[in-house]
């Protein structure tokens, strides 16, 4: 008799939470009244995330083993890649939390009268929330999922939902339409190539599953054409999705229409779940054939770290320089991939920790710099912000030199270790393009902290709003975890120790 | 019929979904042409699956036909609410996000 | 040696003294010039002291030594501070603290109206403590302590005045022209060093005969370019005349009987190795001769009595040059002529100051003449200096500076020649500036207007002339009668009682031929100078021109140092800012450029993002794709 | 007593917390804070020098706990006589330009208190930069050190203060990362041997490819280069001098820069001695056109402090010549250098800044005149400027006097260049003397005063030091000497023999 397939709920109970918070999201929004509407979504969702992280913790030493027959691997690498998912998601979902930056009604037109009474009458939508744990959820099955439909499947799950976040701001509304018109279609067309890429694997090999891959290389007189082709295309849907050139260009676009709470969730969490994938299938699916897309993938890394840095020189829109210091990091975090060891893993998880927690900081801080009609990005105007407000411009210039990787920061600590691992493993010469990157990006980080601290200020209409209590903690956490990593970053590389494995 | 005729025929869709997608402005146009994409992908799982001779390729392109509906929810109501908004479903007329 | 504890005090007391001078400020400003010339005389009271003492001695006894600190010891270079008292420093130590007593008692006097005279005579305290220093320290690098600090001393001095921008220029020009030469002491040190392991002057001694000879040529070379510097030699004179701009006990001191003459002191203080390279010698001579001639005519043709005889003092060191150049047997005669030069100059220098605080300060000698008639002592005493000057017997120039040129002479064949002709020659123009100088100035008409009241100076001032005459008039016979100073100097030069070459004239011939020529030079300037106007002509002959120009010294240094370093430091700062500066700007520049063209990639079509990414994987696969061909 | 170089270095920051305890408004209370704390600090260190073991060959007063363990990083600190004297010079020097700098703290973009508490941090680092023993822990501060720096002299400073700040942080960031990358490799290196370790100690005793040594040895020296500065790397530093306040400026050349030519000493000799010889002809040309473009373009100054600056550049040539001709007097000599150059231009800066600050101008030409009006300062000021054309009798001409003495055995001609350099020391420092202080008073500083009780009890320690260390140098040089020999045979050199000796 046929038995139905063990599944191992306990392992997989963490993304079925937030699955099931997501659901219950949608039917609050249906089902609840406006008033209360928005603090249940917010609850649910804090719940839900703390409840999976909790869930995970508790299964952190059932490891190295698979569920849903085979489907999603549960080893160190993939909890520990969940877990820095979900807190950088929990100080997401605090920004979130502050629905002042949504749109009141998103179907209704810009500048309509519709718009005005459902503003006016208070009622808000909280769709963001259950599409926010969606996506939440797509995240944490991306990096854990071992055959190529569950990380597709898993890939639009991620996307699906951002691409509508993009679209919901309450300001600028045609600008944040555009952004979610342009993420969409090129995060489509990137799916694309990322499926047609998993259909030459497929052919190649004839299974679907990253050992199945790996198990095909080994067996020779398949048609290597097809790896490669497979290999290529599913690395453009990933590189797309990190961010990396020349597959870069919504990034910039995107970062900076969407509402900035989206933007910072979306910079920090899905780099961290798709880079989280792209390691697993490079490291368990394409370990063998290492000599054919190491030299691909580290001149996308090195192209991408200098491009990133170069073009945020003459940025003046502060969510555009973060979006081309996002891609800078990406270029980086690429570096880690390509040491293919098990301390570059190791190094790509902490760089996850310290880039999500200092991008959520900063984009944190950018939608406390206002005037009346919303945030002020222009950077020009942010001059001479350290006289106005000290302890914001504090805050910032600490994510920049994070950012920077200057010690005693956990950027700093990031970049050292994905070096370490590069050399390492040999390739020096990705660790002097990093250094040298590293100094041009330098150049515009420090330049936003002059800006700040020593420009003359040049609006009077620039204020900078008093927080609300959760973007008050969010930011907290985010300066606390910049700084404490920084000085003692053991805490983190001490678990990395026994995490940094994929389950072969 | 060599089946290889097959994968020519998917890269060929593949590629006219991609030209499409760079040369066509109306947002339903190009989001058309990604469909074709996919669909190019799915003709590929289904003649790797011939080809390999397991169901594999064939299950993944029923994942990609729910997938890629779910995709037309969500990409149809993002090119609505803009041509709501613009009167326009050009994608060229959405580029005030630049430089 | 034996060893004693209180040499120390020579150099403490002074510096102490000047110290405490200078950080007490105003408060000392009542007592402060007596303090300092007690000191003074007490360091002679000392120096004096020993001199008894050490005559007493015998022998190698004679020397004595204090080890005060232990200076310097890293790895092989070991340096005490330890000071040495031998024959020579003796007569240094003498002299310095002999003159300088007089000079402190007299600018008690001749400063009593300028109301930093504490602050002078503290400087004047310090470059005791620093000369003594000099002539003290056992090894060369002790020594260079002393050697830079009195050139501190000289710099403060001459720009005691500084609020006078020339005066200003003046000290720094002498202390930039004295570190030239210091470059020279430095690396005379350094190879000495890197030769013998040592720096001590006993060392070097002990090495020397071991050292190759190109070695000590380079030595020797050397240390002639810090004497040249310290000694306003040829080609480093040229900062001597403007450093008259100090106040004229000073320039009696430090510029005619002690510091100029520290370069006198070095090379025969370096004897041993001078005497191992006849090259280095060569050099020593060349400069000498040189110099003897070009201070001699510079000082026909100057009117500044000041500088007339800042000329003369330069002149007469080339002398001492000279002998030292002369070997073994020429350093006694250098420091013979060293001691009385001492005397006589510094009475003239005391004279001139004399005549000038009697004039208001006027300096130029076309406005002076007939002052012996107001000034008697002073015409006197500056008398006695000048017969001795000229070696005129019994005088005491006519002791040392006859044994020069006689030396010179014997000096051998054509090098005998061309140096004793030189030497005569500049005992002719010596004798006809100086004659020049004392006609202008004492005798003839007088040239001064109704506004000045000439007058003999008080009795703080003349009382040193005096003495100073008395030293002009005997020192050179006391000295040399029975070669008492070439025998005390013995076991430090000429230890092998090397007798002088060959003699080319008998002693007597050079003394007449010398005195000959003194006459027709001092003639001439009578007959020349009977009546002066008193502005200085212009239409002079292209020799006068020159000499008054200092033979144009000024002018080549300014066009083949100073515009050349000045268009240097102008380009370098011009380098730095484009070029060095620029290349840092432009790598910035150049960023920014590129970032610029790579804002305009992202222009905002959705569409052309698409092209972007499709772009990019037909490149990855034509990587590939040629990669694995 | 345990834990002597922590305590040292917590000290100034208790100060920091203690200032933070402190009222905003209370600039008093906040300058003796500050003042007390950097006290405090000053005794800790003698109590330092007292348990420190002269003869010992080696580091002392040691500390070593785990920091990262991933990466075998420790916490680890311990000095030789070249740290501690490097330390004292610090817990010296911070006092004395708190003390000097009354009013430096209260025209600033920030608030005294931060003013205050920037220093204070800056203390820290730098004495953790000296002691550190882990290259890890030395590059962590050396880059950090940075920040407060910058604050210092953004906030604080005048004219173009932002740009010369960031250009001062760009530049030495920029070494930084390529120190990094050696940090890195010679961990790598260690980890390939079987050690994993950061530890000075145990890296120096690898055994590293002539070729690998190169690269690793670039990767430190041109951040240590930069650092110096050293030409042509050189061009932030005129910039930052002018436009600090007289304090910062006497922290960061007097002290932070050491920490370029004390780097060079620690690690790229000790670590690389292959490639130290290999490039030391090089590194010494380089010495030399530091010392003589340095002293030239000092000469070419309008600007007093930038003037300062570019002696400075000069000095740090005759620095790194001495470490570089692999000598004991050589090395002897600089590491001597490099405290009297901490005294000296901490007397430079402070001077000219008083002089700055009352004149309301640092262009030399507005000033003249000076000794009539403010002789105390002018005096000051002249002997701080005797100390910088290295006068025998003050320390400094020990220390060039050795370096020169180390050096010639070795490049002869190099050494005869470099000695030049003491003739446009001359001149550099006598123009400016000359223009600043003789001559007659310009209009504008007929009302200048002089200096108070205050700025008289900073400047003194500082001169009194430079007459002190000049007659008597063996306190500081003995100790520095033991070091060196060790250095030395780190290295595998030995003093060349004289050359006439039998």
């Amino acid at each position: 008799m046929l038995s139905a397939p063990h599944l191992n709920y306990a392992l997989l109970a963490p993304i079925l939470i937030i699955l099931g918070a997501a659901l219950l999201g949608v039917l609050v929004e249906a089902f609840i009244s406006k008033a209360l509407r928005s603090r249940l979504q917010i609850g649910i969702s804090l719940i839900a995330v703390i409840a999976a992280f909790i869930q995970l913790i508790r299964v952190r030493n059932l490891t190295s083993t698979s569920a849903a027959v085979g489907s999603v691997a549960i080893d160190g690498a993939g909890i520990y890649i969940q877990l820095i998912i979900l807190a950088l998601a929990f100080v997401g979902l605090l920004y979130i939390a502050d629905t002042d930056n949504f749109t009141a009604q998103a179907s209704a037109i810009p500048g309509s009268t519709e718009e005005a009474s459902s503003i006016a009458a208070g009622s808000q939508q909280t769709e963001v929330f259950p599409l926010t744990l969606f996506a939440i959820a797509g995240m944490m099955l991306f990096p854990i999922a071992t055959d190529l439909i569950t990380l597709f499947v898993a890939l639009e799950v991620l996307s699906l939902p951002l691409y509508l976040m993009s679209g919901l701001s309450r300001r600028r509304r045609l600008l944040s339409q555009e952004a979610a018109l342009k993420y969409f279609l090129l995060g489509a067309f990137s799916s694309a190539f990322f499926l047609f890429g998993a259909a030459f694997l497929y052919g190649y090999s004839g299974s679907l599953s990253l050992n199945g891959i790996a198990d095909g290389v080994h067996s020779s007189g398949a048609n290597s054409v097809f790896l490669l082709i497979g290999i290529i295309f599913l690395s453009v849907g990933l590189l797309f999705k990190v961010g990396a050139v020349p597959f870069h260009s919504w990034t910039p676009d995107v970062y900076q229409g969407a509402p900035t709470p989206i933007t910072g969730f979306m910079a920090a969490c899905t780099k961290a779940a798709a880079f989280g994938a792209m390691l697993r299938i490079f490291y368990v699916g394409f370990n063998d054939v290492q000599w054919d897309w190491k030299p691909i993938i580290s001149a996308i890394a090195v192209i991408t770290m200098v491009f990133g840095a170069i073009a945020a020189i003459v940025q003046r829109d502060v969510k555009r320089t973060l979006a081309f210091s996002s891609i800078t990091h990406a270029g980086f975090i690429l570096i880690a991939v390509v040491a293919l060891s098990k301390n570059g893993l190791a190094a790509a998880l902490f760089y996850f920790i310290s880039y999500g927690f200092a991008t959520l900081g900063a984009f944190g801080i950018v939608t406390l710099v206002r005037d009346s009609s919303g945030e002020i990005t222009d950077l020009n105007r942010w001059s001479g912000l350290g006289k106005r407000s000290p302890l914001v411009a504090s805050a910032f210039s600490l994510f920049m030199l994070s950012f920077g990787g200057i010690p005693l920061t956990a950027g700093f600590i990031g970049k050292f270790s994905v070096f370490t691992a590069s050399y390492e493993s040999g390739n020096i010469n990705l660790v002097v393009f990093g250094v040298l990157t590293s100094a041009v990006a330098l150049f515009f980080y420090l330049k936003i902290v002059l800006m700040i601290f020593f420009g003359e200020s040049r609006s009077d209409t620039l204020t900078v709003v008093i927080p609300s209590i959760l973007t008050r903690v969010a930011i907290s956490i985010c300066v606390i975890v910049t700084i404490l990593l920084g000085v003692y970053p053991s805490l983190i590389f001490n678990s990395l120790q026994t995490f940094a494995t994929f389950l072969h | 019929m060599d089946i290889a005729n097959y994968l020519y025929l998917s890269a060929a869709l593949f590629t006219i979904g991609a030209v499409g997608v760079i040369v066509r402005r109306n947002a339903i146009v190009v989001f058309m042409c990604v469909e074709l994409m996919l669909n190019a992908a799915n003709l590929a799982f289904v003649t790797f699956s011939r080809l390999n001779g397991n169901l594999d390729g064939q299950v993944a392109s029923f994942f990609t036909m729910v997938v890629a509906a779910c995709e037309v929810v969500v990409g149809l109501a993002i090119i609505v609410t803009i041509f709501r908004s613009r009167r326009s479903a050009s994608v060229d007329d959405a580029s005030l996000l630049k430089r | 040696m034996k060893a004693n504890n209180y040499l120390v005090y020579l150099i403490a007391l002074p510096l102490f003294s000047a110290a405490l001078l200078l950080l007490l400020g105003r408060i000392a400003d009542k007592w402060g010039h007596l303090l300092a010339t007690l000191v003074s005389a007490s360091t002679f009271a000392i120096g004096a002291y020993e001199f008894f003492a050490m005559r007493s001695r015998s022998g190698v006894d004679r020397a004595i030594t204090q080890h005060v600190i232990q200076w310097i010891s890293v790895g092989t270079l070991k340096v005490d501070g330890a000071l040495l008292l031998d024959q020579l420093s003796i007569c240094f130590v003498l002299l310095i603290t002999g003159v300088g007593t007089l000079i402190h008692i007299y600018s008690i006097s001749y400063m009593e109206h300028d109301e930093n005279r504490r602050r002078f005579f503290a400087y004047l305290n310090l470059f005791i403590a620093a000369m003594l220093l000099l002539v003290l320290a056992d090894s060369y690098l002790s020594l260079y302590v002393g050697w830079e600090g009195v050139g501190l001393a000289s710099y403060l001095l001459i720009g005691f005045w500084n609020q006078r921008p020339a005066y200003a220029t003046a000290a720094k020009k002498a202390f930039v022209a004295n570190r030239v030469g210091d470059v020279g002491l430095s690396l005379a040190i350094i190879i000495a060093f890197t030769q013998f392991g040592t720096v001590s002057f006993a060392g070097v001694k002990a090495g020397a005969p071991h050292a190759s000879s190109a070695a000590l040529t380079a030595i020797g070379a050397m240390l002639l370019l810090a004497a040249a510097g310290k000694s306003a030699q040829f080609p480093l004179q040229s900062w001597l005349g403007d450093a008259m701009a100090g106040p004229t006990p000073v320039s009696a001191l430090i510029h005619a009987a002690t510091m100029v003459t520290a370069g006198v002191y070095l090379i025969t203080r370096s004897n041993f190795i001078f005497d191992a390279s006849s090259t280095a010698r060569l050099l020593v001579v060349i400069v000498g001769a040189i110099t003897l001639l070009f201070g001699a005519i510079i000082g026909t043709a100057k009117d500044d009595i000041k500088k007339a005889l800042a000329a003369s003092t330069m002149s007469q060191i080339g002398y001492m040059i000279l002998a030292t150049g002369l070997g073994p047997i020429g350093y006694a005669f250098a420091i013979l002529h060293l001691l009385t030069h001492g005397f006589f100059k510094a009475g003239m220098f005391l004279g001139a100051g004399s005549v000038m605080h009697g004039m208001d300060d006027e300096v130029n000698m076309r406005r002076y003449g007939g002052l012996a008639k107001f000034m008697p002592i002073t015409a006197i005493t500056f008398g006695f200096g000048y017969l001795a000057i000229l070696g005129i017997p019994p005088f005491a120039g006519f002791y040392s500076k006859d044994k020069i040129i006689e030396t010179a002479f014997n000096a051998g064949g054509n090098k005998g020649w061309i140096l004793g002709g030189a030497a005569l020659l500049g005992a002719a123009i010596t004798a006809f500036y100086m004659t020049r100088v004392v006609v202008l100035t004492f005798i003839g008409a007088k040239r001064w207007d109704s506004m000045a009241h000439p007058h003999e100076s008080p009795l703080l001032m003349w009382l040193p002339m005096a003495i100073l005459a008395i030293g002009s008039v005997t020192s050179g016979f006391l000295l040399s009668s029975g070669s008492a100073l070439v025998h005390w100097l013995q076991p430090i030069v000429n230890a092998g009682n090397v007798e002088g070459g060959k003699e080319l004239m008998k002693p007597l011939t050079v003394s007449l031929l010398a005195l000959g020529v003194v006459v027709i030079g001092a003639g001439a300037a009578i007959i020349k100078y009977r009546t002066v106007a008193s502005e200085a002509p212009s239409n002079i002959s292209i020799f006068t021109k020159a000499a008054r120009k200092d033979l144009y010294q000024d002018s080549f240094n300014e066009a083949v140092l100073m515009r050349p370093g000045q268009g240097l430091t102008d380009t370098l700062v011009k380098t730095d800012h484009n070029l060095i500066d620029g290349a840092v700007r432009g790598v910035g520049w150049t960023l920014n450029t590129i970032s610029s063209a790579a804002r305009s990639i992202q222009n905002g079509y959705v569409r052309s993002y698409a092209l972007i990414m499709v772009l990019g994987t037909l490149a990855l696969v034509a990587t590939v794709w040629l990669v694995t061909l | 007593m345990k834990n002597i170089l922590t305590v040292l270095e917590l000290l100034p920051l208790f100060g920091v917390i203690a200032l933070w305890l402190t009222p905003k408004e209370n600039t008093k209370l906040i300058k003796q804070t500050a003042v007390a704390a950097s006290l405090l600090t000053l005794v800790e260190s003698f109590i330092a020098v007292w348990n420190f073991d002269i003869k010992f060959k080696g580091f002392q007063l040691v500390e070593s706990y785990n920091w990262i363990s991933a990466f075998h990083i420790k916490y680890a600190v311990g000095v030789d006589a070249i740290s501690l004297t490097l330390i004292l010079l610090t817990t010296i020097l911070v006092p004395i330009v708190f003390i000097a700098g009354w009013h430096e703290s209260e025209d600033g973009r920030f608030s005294p208190k931060t003013f205050y508490v920037l220093m204070l941090v800056l203390e820290t680092m730098m004495i953790g930069v000296f002691a550190a023993t882990d290259v890890f822990l030395f590059y962590v501060i050396f880059e950090a050190m940075l920040i407060p720096v910058y604050f210092l002299i953004a906030g604080y400073g005048r004219g173009e203060r932002a740009a010369a700040a960031l250009k001062f942080l760009l530049y030495s960031l920029f070494g930084g990362l390529l120190m990094l990358a050696a940090v890195i490799g010679i961990y790598i290196i260690s980890t390939n041997q079987g050690v994993g370790t950061f530890d000075v100690n145990e890296l120096s005793k690898l055994t590293i490819d002539q070729s690998t040594q190169n690269w690793l040895f670039l990767g430190f020296f041109i951040a240590f280069a930069i650092k110096a500065p050293l030409w042509p790397f050189h061009t932030w530093l005129p910039g930052a001098a002018k436009s600090a306040t007289a304090g910062t400026s006497t922290l960061l050349l007097g002290i932070l820069d050491k920490v370029g030519t004390y780097g060079m000493i620690r690690f790229c000799l000790t670590l690389f001695p292959g490639a130290t010889k290999t490039f030391a002809p090089w590194i010494i040309t380089l010495a030399v056109i530091s010392i003589l473009y340095g002293a030239i373009l000092a000469i070419g100054q309008k600007d007093i402090n930038s003037m300062i600056a570019f002696t400075s550049i000069s000095h740090f040539g005759f620095i790194t010549l001495g470490i570089f001709a692999l000598t004991s007097q050589g090395i002897s000599g600089a590491t001597f250098y490099m405290i009297n150059h901490g005294f000296s231009t901490a007397a430079l800066f402070l001077t000219a800044g008083w002089i700055v600050k009352r004149r309301g101008s640092s262009q030399i030409a507005d000033l003249g005149g000076l000794q009539r009006v403010v002789p105390v300062l002018a005096w000051s000021f002249f002997i701080a400027g005797l100390s910088a054309l290295a006068l025998p009798g003050l320390s400094s001409f020990v220390s060039e006097f050795l370096v020169l003495i180390g050096s010639f055995s070795q490049y002869p001609v190099a050494t005869i260049f470099a000695t030049t350099g003491i003739v446009l020391a001359a001149l550099y420092v006598l123009l400016v003397v000359q223009r600043a202080l003789h001559g007659e008073v310009k209009s504008g500083n007929e009302s200048m005063v002089d200096l108070n009780l205050r700025e008289k009890l900073a400047i003194a320690p500082v001169i009194a030091l430079l007459v002190f260390l000049g007659f008597y140098p063996k306190p500081v040089l003995h100790p520095l000497n033991v070091a060196t020999s060790t250095v030395m045979s780190q290295i595998g050199v030995t003093d060349p023999i004289a050359k006439a000796d039998k």
